[in-house]
Parts: C-alpha cells; sequence; structure tokens
C-alpha cells in the first residue's frame, strides 16, 4: 500500500515504519493468542470454579511488559536518529555537506494559500531576488539527483506540504519559515497533497512534482515552459 | 419506618469541621498587611528608580514574597494537610510546565 | 481498620454520624480547594501566555508607560486591606462570632466594589485614549488579563454576598473560610498582573 | 442480607419536576447524564453517517457542510458522549454506591453539573442554525482558520457558540469532578480504606483531577480565541508587525486534548476491571500494580501533547523530548492491560453481554495501542501525521472506549441502575454485531493511512494516488450504515427495557463483591434506608474459600441506631 520511495533517504523513515508496524503487529497477534487460550480454557463449563491462583505458565506473560519496554527502546533509537537527520541537523550544515560530497543542490520557496501551491524558483542564475525568478502554481520541477531545500511559508492560514513519494511532510505556518530538504533519485511525475485542514476546498489543493533529467532541466530552466502538461508533453515524460 | 436523613446535615454527620482545632495561635495579621503594605510600596518605588527594563526581576521577587505571605498565613496553607497543600502545589507545577516548555516555540522567531 | 478495639465483625450496630471514615478535613474545604486549583490554572495559563507574549514583543514598555498606575496603586491597596478583612471574618467566624464576622465580610465585600470600580473608571480613561484591545500586543494582552481579574473580583463580591445570607440561617464557618479563600486567591493573581502591565 | 425491606421507604413528597427533572438525587442525575450522552451519540452517528456516504460518492454534502459535519462529529463523540457516559453517567450513580455514601458531597452542585452540560448541548445544537453555518475548522479549532471569520465560512457566530458550548461543558465537568474528588475522599464508608477501594472508583477520581488541570489552559485559550475572532485582538491570528502565534493555541489545545484522552480511557479501564473480574470469578491479578501503573501514567499524560504538533512547526529538538515521553507512556498502559487480561487466568468465565463488550473493547484496545506506536515514534510520524491512519488509531481507542467499554458498563449495571434487564440473546448479538461492523469500518482505514490519504479529504477522487481506493471508502461507509442501524436498534431496546424489561427483583444478579451489589436494585432514595454498609474487606474477594461460594461481598449491611438525623 505504500507509495513507492523515491528519495534517496526515504529508506530511514520506511525502516521506522516497517519496526513500529511490524513490531506492533507481532506483539498484538502474541496477545491475541493469549486471550483468546484463555478465553478457551477457562470458560465456566470447562472450568465451573475459579481457581484459586494463577497457573504458573501463565504468570510469564508479564513479559509482555519487559517486550514492550524494549520495543520502545529500539523504536526510540531508529526513529530519533531519523528524526535528527531530516530535521535536526541545520540547513546550511546539510548544505555545505552536500557541496563536499560534491552534490549539487537547488533551492525553492514555496508559499501556502487557499487552496493551491506557488512554487518560486531561483531561475538561471540560482539566486532569488533578480529578474529571471519565475512562479508556477502547483508544478515543482526538480532535477534527479540534486538536494532540494524547500523554504516554506503560508499566505493565509495553516496548511501542509505532503509528498508521500519522499515521504515527507511539513506544515506551512503564516508568520513563520520553515524548511524542508529531500533527495530525488527517480524521474517521473509524484503527487502533491495538503494535509492540514485549510478550508472548503483543502481536498483539491493538490500538486504536482515533476523529476527530470539533470540536462532536460537546465534546458527547462532557461525558457520556462509554465503549464504542467506542456512540460510533461515536452520533455515525453511516460504517464 | 422510613427514616428521613436530611442528607443536607452531613456537616454534623461526617468529616465535619472539629470544633476549635486549628489557628489556636493565630499569626499576626495586621502586622503581616502591614508588611504586605510596605513591600508594595517598596515595588512601586524600586520600578521608579530603576529603569523599566531591569525592574522584573527585583519587583516579582517581591510580588512572590507578599504572595507568599497570604498564602501561608491568611489562606492557612501553614497549618494544612498534605492533599490541600498538594491541591495548591499542583496549579503551580502546571504553570511552570506551560510557561517553559511554551517557550521555545513562542520565542523562535522574532516578529516581523 | 478497627473501630476502637471491637473486631469488625461484631459490630451489629452503628451511631449515626460514625458510620464514615474519618479524614478529618472538613468537605467543604477539599472542594473549594479543588475548585480553586481549577482557577489558578485558567488564570495561571492567561499570565503564562502573556509573559511568553511579552518576552517575544520587544517594544512592550513603551506601551505599558500609557497605562495608569496610580489607580492600579491605590486598587493593590484595596485588595491587600479586602485581604486583611477576610482573615479577620474568617478568624471570627471560627471563633462563633457571626456579628464580627458579618461586619469583614462586608467590608471585604465593600473592597471589591470599590476595586471594580476603579477598574471602571481606569478602562474608560484607557478608552478614551484610543487604547483599544485590537491596537497591539500589549494591550490585548492588558485588556485580557486585567478584565478576567476583574470579573474574578466581582464573582468574589458575590461569593461574598452569598455566603453573607447563607451564614445568617446556617452557622457553617467553612462558608466564610471559602469566601476568604476565594479572595486571597484573587488577590495573590492581582500581585502579579500589578508589576507585569503597571510597574515594568 | 437485611437489604430488601429497604424497598417499601416511600419518598420523600417531592413535585414531580423535583424528583425527575431538578432532583438532586445522584442516581437520577447519572441516569440523566447516561440518556443525554446516548442521544447525543446517535446525533453523532447520524452526522458521521451523512459525510460518510458523501466520502462514498462525493457530491452528497457540499464542502462546507462536510467540514462542519466532521467537525461537530469530532466534537459531539468526545465532550457529549464519552464524557459524559463515562465520568458524568456511570460516576454520579456508582460512585455514591460503590463507597456506601448516601449522595454526593455537594447535590445542588451535581444537579446544575447536570443542567449546565444540558445546556451546552442545546447550544452546541443551536451553533449549527446560526447565520453563517455551523462551525467547519476542525473539532481541535486551529486558528488562524477559526480566528479569522473572513477566511473560514461558519466562523463568526458557528464559532462562538462553539466554543461557548464547550465552556458550558468543561464548567459542568469541573463541577462533576469537584464532586467526585470530594465525595471520594470524605465520604467513604467505614472500613473501606484506600487500598480497599474498587478499581472503578479510583479510575473516576484520577479522571477527574487530570481533567481539572488540564482543561484550564484551554479555557484560557478558548477566551483568547474569542477576544479574536470578536474583538479583532490577534492572540492566534498572524499580522504584520502584531505578534500573534497559532502554534500557541496547538499547545494550549493539545496540552488539554492529550490528558483529555486519558481521561475517558481511565473510567473505561475501571469498567472493564469491574466487569472482567465479576464475569471471570477473579480477583485482579494485582491492585497495586494496576492503581499505580494508572497514576504514573496520568501524571506523564501532562507530559505527551505534542506529539499531535511534530510537524507542525515546533522546536525539534523538543518534539525528540515528546516523542520519547510519548512512547514510554505505552509502557504504564501495557502493565494495566496485562494485569487486565490476566484477570481472567484462571477464572470460570460467563459470557454475558456485559463481558463480551469487556472482552472486544479489550482486545480492540490492544489494537489502539499499538498503533499508537508508528505515531509515537517522531520520524513515522511525519509520513502518518493528518493521514487515515491516524483517523484508524484513534478510532480503534476512543469508539473502544467510548461505545464497547460504556455499552459493557451499560449491560453490566443495568439491573441496578433500572430494576430490569436487558434480553441476553439480544445483547450478545448486539456485541458480536457492532464488533465486525466496526471493524469492518476502522480495520481499512489502516490501509488508506499506509496509503497516504490525508484526513479530512471531502473526496478522494482529486488526487492521482488516492482514486484507486474509492472502493475502500465505500466498504466504510457500508460498514458504518450498518453499525448505526445496530446501535439505533439498541436504542429502542434499551429504552423499551427500561419501561418494560423483565423486572430483576435479585439486587445481585451478577454475584459481585462490590458495595452497590448490596442495595435493592434500583436503590431508594439515599440509597441504604436506615442501614450502612460496614466494609471488611477488599473488593475482589472471588475463588478465595471453598467449593461452594466463590464470592464473598465486601461489606455488609449495619443496623444504624440513635436518633435520626432530623435536628
Amino acid at each position: 500500500m505504500l507509495p513507492v520511495n523515491i528519495s534517496a533517504d526515504g529508506h530511514l523513515i520506511d525502516l521506522v515504519l516497517k519496526i513500529s508496524i511490524g513490531g506492533g503487529i507481532v506483539i498484538g497477534i502474541v496477545s491475541f493468542a493469549i486471550v483468546l487460550y484463555m478465553i478457551f480454557k477457562f470458560r465456566r463449563s470447562k472450568n465451573p470454579f475459579p481457581l484459586q491462583d494463577v497457573p504458573p505458565l501463565l504468570k510469564k506473560v508479564i513479559y509482555i511488559d519487559f517486550a514492550m519496554i524494549i520495543f520502545d527502546l529500539v523504536l526510540l533509537v531508529t526513529s530519533s536518529y531519523a528524526w535528527a537527520y531530516f530535521y535536526i541537523r541545520p540547513i546550511d550544515k546539510i548544505k555545505k555537506e552536500a557541496l563536499q560530497k560534491g552534490e549539487k543542490y537547488v533551492e525553492v520557496n514555496v508559499i501556502g494559500r487557499q487552496f493551491f501551491w506557488t512554487f518560486i524558483y531561483p531561475g538561471e542564475d540560482g539566486k532569488f531576488g533578480t529578474s529571471d525568478d519565475f512562479k508556477l502554481a502547483n508544478v515543482l520541477v526538480v532535477p534527479k539527483n540534486y538536494y532540494v531545500f524547500l523554504k516554506m511559508t503560508s499566505g493565509d492560514t495553516l496548511h501542509s506540504l505532503f509528498i508521500p513519494n519522499v515521504r515527507m511532510k511539513y506544515d506551512t505556518i503564516p508568520g513563520r519559515t520553515t524548511y524542508v530538504w529531500f533527495k530525488p533519485t527517480a524521474e517521473g511525475q509524484y503527487d502533491i497533497a495538503c494535509a492540514e485542514l485549510c478550508g472548503s476546498m483543502h481536498y483539491s489543493m493538490k500538486g504536482i512534482m515533476i523529476v527530470m533529467e539533470e540536462e532536460k532541466y537546465k534546458e527547462w530552466i532557461k525558457n520556462p515552459i509554465y503549464n504542467s502538461e506542456d512540460i510533461i508533453s515536452m520533455y515525453e515524460f511516460k504517464r | 419506618m422510613g427514616v428521613k436523613m436530611k442528607t443536607t446535615s452531613k456537616g454534623e454527620e461526617h468529616n465535619s469541621h472539629p470544633k476549635g482545632e486549628e489557628h489556636n495561635s493565630h499569626p499576626p495579621y495586621v502586622k503581616i498587611y502591614v508588611g504586605l503594605l510596605v513591600l508594595t510600596v517598596l515595588s512601586v518605588v524600586i520600578s521608579a528608580i530603576v529603569h523599566r527594563e531591569y525592574a522584573p526581576p527585583f519587583v516579582f521577587t517581591i510580588s512572590t514574597i507578599k504572595g507568599l505571605l497570604i498564602a501561608l498565613y491568611y489562606m492557612h496553607l501553614k497549618y494544612e494537610g498534605r492533599i490541600i497543600i498538594s491541591l495548591a502545589l499542583i496549579p503551580l507545577v502546571i504553570f511552570a510546565i506551560i510557561l517553559f516548555i511554551f517557550m521555545p516555540d513562542i520565542l523562535s522567531t522574532v516578529k516581523q | 481498620m478497627k473501630a476502637e478495639g471491637v473486631r469488625e465483625v461484631e459490630i451489629q450496630e452503628i451511631q449515626i454520624g460514625q458510620e464514615y471514615e474519618k479524614v478529618g478535613i472538613p468537605f467543604q474545604k477539599i472542594g473549594f480547594w479543588i475548585f480553586l486549583a481549577g482557577e489558578i490554572v485558567i488564570l495561571g495559563g492567561i499570565v503564562a501566555s502573556v509573559i511568553l507574549f511579552r518576552l517575544s514583543y520587544p517594544h512592550w514598555f513603551e506601551e505599558s508607560v500609557h497605562t495608569n498606575a496610580t489607580i492600579a496603586f491605590i486598587n493593590t491597596l484595596v485588595l491587600l486591606t479586602g485581604s486583611l478583612t477576610a482573615v479577620l471574618s474568617h478568624q471570627s467566624a471560627f471563633s462563633y462570632n457571626w456579628g464580627k464576622a458579618q461586619l469583614f465580610l462586608g467590608l471585604t465585600a465593600l473592597c471589591g466594589l470599590v476595586f471594580v470600580g476603579l477598574k471602571f473608571v481606569e478602562y474608560s480613561r484607557e478608552i478614551h485614549h484610543g487604547f483599544v484591545p485590537s491596537r497591539n500586543v500589549f494591550w490585548m494582552s492588558y485588556y485580557t488579563t486585567t478584565g478576567l481579574h476583574g470579573l474574578h473580583v466581582l464573582a468574589g463580591t458575590l461569593i461574598i454576598f452569598g455566603v453573607m445570607l447563607y451564614i445568617k440561617k446556617k452557622k457553617v464557618p467553612e462558608a466564610v473560610e471559602n469566601a476568604a479563600l476565594y479572595w486571597h486567591f484573587v488577590d495573590i493573581v492581582w500581585l502579579y498582573i500589578f508589576p507585569l502591565f503597571y510597574l515594568t | 442480607m437485611g437489604g430488601s425491606n429497604m424497598s417499601g421507604e416511600h419518598h420523600r413528597e417531592e413535585s414531580f419536576i423535583k424528583r425527575y427533572i431538578f432532583s438532586t438525587d445522584h442516581k437520577v442525575i447519572g441516569k440523566q447524564y447516561l440518556i443525554t450522552g446516548i442521544v447525543m451519540a446517535i446525533f453523532g452517528g447520524v452526522l458521521a453517517l451523512f459525510f460518510r456516504i458523501n466520502l462514498a460518492n462525493p457530491g452528497f454534502l457540499s464542502h462546507e457542510q462536510y467540514n462542519a459535519f466532521v467537525t461537530l462529529h469530532g466534537a459531539i463523540m468526545f465532550f457529549w458522549v464519552a464524557m459524559p457516559i463515562l465520568l458524568g453517567g456511570f460516576g454520579n450513580v456508582l460512585i455514591p454506591l460503590m463507597i456506601g455514601a448516601r449522595d454526593m458531597a455537594f447535590p445542588t452542585l451535581n444537579m446544575m453539573s447536570y443542567w449546565t452540560f444540558f445546556l451546552s448541548a442545546v447550544i452546541l445544537i443551536l451553533s449549527m442554525f446560526v447565520p453563517g453555518g455551523a462551525f467547519s475548522g476542525g473539532w481541535t479549532v486551529y486558528p488562524p482558520l477559526s480566528a479569522n471569520p473572513e477566511v473560514l465560512i461558519g466562523a463568526k457566530w458557528g464559532a462562538n457558540l462553539f466554543l461557548l458550548a464547550l465552556a458550558f461543558e468543561f464548567a459542568s465537568m469541573l463541577m462533576g469532578g469537584v464532586n467526585f474528588v470530594t465525595t471520594v475522599l470524605t465520604m467513604r464508608v467505614r472500613g473501606l480504606t484506600f487500598m480497599r477501594l474498587p478499581i472503578f472508583i479510583w479510575m473516576e477520581v484520577i479522571a477527574s483531577l487530570v481533567f481539572l488541570f488540564s482543561v484550564a489552559p484551554l479555557i484560557a485559550g478558548a477566551l483568547m480565541l474569542l477576544l479574536d475572532i470578536n474583538l479583532g485582538t490577534h492572540f492566534f491570528r498572524v499580522e504584520a508587525g502584531k505578534a500573534g502565534d497559532p502554534i500557541l493555541w496547538q499547545h494550549l489545545f493539545w496540552f488539554f486534548g492529550h490528558p483529555e484522552v486519558y481521561v475517558i480511557l481511565f473510567p473505561a479501564l475501571g469498567i472493564l476491571a469491574e466487569v472482567f473480574t465479576t464475569y471471570a470469578r477473579r480477583p485482579i491479578f494485582s491492585y497495586k500494580t494496576f492503581v499505580y501503573a494508572n497514576i504514573v501514567a496520568a501524571i506523564l499524560s501532562f507530559l505527551v501533547w505534542a506529539h499531535h504538533q511534530f510537524v507542525a512547526g515546533i522546536n525539534t529538538i523538543s518534539a525528540l523530548g515528546f516523542s520519547i515521553t510519548t512512547v514510554l507512556i505505552s509502557v504504564p498502559f501495557s502493565m494495566s492491560l496485562v494485569v487486565l487480561g490476566l484477570t481472567l487466568a484462571g477464572g470460570s468465565i460467563r459470557f454475558t453481554p456485559a463481558f463480551l463488550f469487556g472482552l472486544f473493547a479489550f482486545l480492540m484496545f490492544i489494537i489502539g495501542g499499538l498503533t499508537g506506536l508508528p505515531l509515537g515514534a517522531v520520524a513515522s510520524d511525519i509520513y502518518f501525521h493528518d493521514t487515515y491512519f491516524v483517523v484508524a488509531h484513534f478510532h480503534y481507542t476512543v469508539f473502544t472506549i467510548a461505545v464497547l467499554s460504556s455499552l459493557a458498563g451499560i449491560y453490566h449495571w443495568f439491573p441496578k441502575m433500572f430494576g430490569r434487564r436487558i434480553n441476553y440473546t439480544f445483547g450478545k448479538w448486539h456485541a458480536i454485531l457492532t464488533l465486525v461492523f466496526y471493524n469492518g469500518f476502522a480495520f481499512p482505514a489502516f490501509f488508506l493511512g499506509l496509503a497516504g490519504h490525508p484526513r479530512r479529504y471531502y473526496s478522494a477522487l482529486e488526487l492521482g494516488y488516492l482514486q484507486k481506493y474509492q472502493w475502500i471508502h465505500e466498504l466504510m461507509t457500508i460498514s458504518t450504515v450498518l453499525l448505526l442501524a445496530t446501535q439505533v436498534v439498541f436504542i429502542f431496546v434499551f429504552f423499551y427495557s427500561i419501561f418494560a424489561g423483565e423486572k430483576e427483583t435479585e439486587p445481585n444478579p451478577w454475584e459481585s463483591t462490590t458495595l452497590e451489589w448490596l442495595a435493592p436494585s434500583p436503590p431508594p432514595h439515599l440509597n441504604w434506608g436506615n442501614f450502612a454498609p460496614l466494609v471488611e474487606r477488599g473488593p475482589y474477594e472471588y475463588a478465595k474459600n471453598g467449593k461452594d461460594i466463590d464470592f464473598i461481598p465486601q461489606g455488609r449491611l449495619v443496623k444504624l441506631k440513635g436518633e435520626t438525623a432530623e435536628k
């Protein structure tokens, strides 16, 4: 059911998902088995008078508590590492590390407004505030294998940028800037949704993230086509 | 046969106030009152002398002293049992939680 | 728990009034302190939010100059006097001198009315000068906190009037104690509001 | 037991109004809460039915109606169904009976608490018909959506009445809480020390105290929000140059929100403890562990709230701290669930309807608790926040508490409250059908959550990656329709049994040990007449002595001598 993960570091979040849900299923099945066993073994017809004491074997069931504690600690360690990796490290430190590793990155500003996303691109020179900046509504075009840094704010009320395929979600708050980053590794189109109730058309605040090859991206950024359909047809994406 | 037990007479029935058991040593109320007035005047004087920006630490410690005076003597918290004192202290813990755990978020961005 | 050395099994009859566990704290006091704990956290929530706003709003000081510190000072004295008369009424109630208790309660109620009156004067003057709640952070916090506190002083005064009527019929000292406790609570909260808005 | 001859005692001459409408008898007030809670549950259920039909085929409702119904469904089910039934209803009826008291400590305050609650329910229903429509900003009332009337339809008067209804509801529950804690502290009958209290009483007291200390910051927040809406202040609205912070509201709301869900969980655990011990004929596995684990959980519940805001812009390091406390709070609750589970070990279980509901509630709560961990672990919450996984998680916890455990309590104490009996076979089928349809609705929501389906969506057809899950929405809607149908049938049977059900003359039909079963059912005014219970042992003396009787009542009735209290 989980959408395919195209983010280079999305596997961290997938790992935490697997641990938390997998562990939950295991402990759930064990608990269900024990309860159903007790129901059948100690029903009135089979056991007309209650025993004076709990059978010793069942006293071992209290070890489920220790299993829960261990499961909690394992879950905490992995999820804290993943959270720190994504959100606690300062943005400029991540940029420096990316540059040291020879990776390149792009920056996009995002403004969430009632019922559409505005993506502001720095244009060819990569600097904001220059004449070649341009805006796209609901379309986020990013190069493949580049780090993408999103600087987000909101124009009116709370929204939340949610791109399931890169396992990333963060609220946009009016009056504050929030930062989010990811590194897409697979070409194609991916859905963007709004995950925080923002009014009556909250459900239709959808966008498209288009991940392109590096050369196509450079070609596109020179004279940006605004309409997402044309971008798709121009750069022959498979649906 | 029906016993008409008035519920409102519960005062006598159970756990009613044991006659004259506390405040036999009445704290000096009037003295405390005068002390409170002096402290009020003191805090006004301090806030006038010291620049407004540096006055808070002094002025709020004086307020806390006055608050303790009233709470311990006027509200008789000094003579109360564990239950009542904990009922008075838990709200202060909640106040501290709200103040200190909200602080990093509310102060995180200097407002434009 | 043994009842005076008699084994529980033998007890066949109990004196009316003896059939409860002894806790030693009158139920009115516990009930009122629980209610007061809720009130403290309500006003605590407002004051904590206001302190957070103050710390995040640099020019709080230029605004607090416009508040009228003299009226606030008089109000503080009024509340402290009210506290004195409240505790004296509590003391006389527990020594069963109901005349004195009524007198001191009346004085406390009077202080309450004076406080609310001065508050009304202060607000009307400030609004006249154009300091409305929606002006900026200081004024909205000022009106919310002092307004809510003023309502609580008014509520305290009404409670005192109610208790004055109540103890005419039922001589229950705890009722006077609860009225005094509420007044002291309202007074302590003012001790923190006064410097927060007027002095600094 | 000398309880039977008291049923002849006649009440004091009271007018019909005083005795039934403005009665100060804790049992009548408890029943009033219970019946209002059940009626509101049907109202909330019908709202859910409407927006579920809309999810199955969008266009059935308008966008604002959809959001308004979701908002009202959430708020009603929490504050006007779970709280009144679990705290108001069972608390009022059972606390005095279980501790041997004649009535609550403050009877008139108790009567006022119900009528304040009734007023809040009326105001909430009125808020649907004000100009601008009902409030449609989510039951969490997040600003700036709820704070500026021009951004959200129904934010002006709808929000005002919504917050006013909430304020009255909190006031009524505070009055109830004061009553509960004072009664249990000061009016326990002789011999009933704290360590002999039935667990249900412990749970009600812990719930009332947690509610008392957690609700106040939200009352402060609601006042600030009301001023934001009406006086143009900007506590939570963001305007250039003026400090205002939506995050402050989220903190204030969830500081209350999370302890609130534990406030309704504790009475439900109390009901499960009573039901499991009575029908398995076994004392609780370990009394001290259960009580202390829940006290620790109550204290810890004040430090977990920000797991609702991991991705809402709070400081990321404090988010880590909250993730640690959130995941660790699962330890005390798993201890209490293990203690509950092991109460069944070695018993001779009677499968009455009450036990079936209790067992299903216990099993479903295991699923609810375990699915809380993926949301508590901060990294997985990045993906799961505000998706249907959260919807499934809290339906597995709150529905289990508000419906399954309450129904277990209703079936268990119905003979005591009304002196009648609900038909057993209907009860069993009601339990099985409710379990099946409830799972049919809630379980698929986990898969929608895994697929990343955001919550509060008017329709799933807009987003490409969700269109293929429309059949799950249809399945969930069908289950909701059937679930609501079974509950409506239960309502008819419930009200029918109150008046025309089979009479229950036996004061202790389930052979339980706690004090309320010593009083005749339904207990007369002032419960014990000229007798008073005297407690001699712990609450769960099951399977202690020889073969013939497998339980010893906690206390016995003792004649009261001396002049009547008429001074």
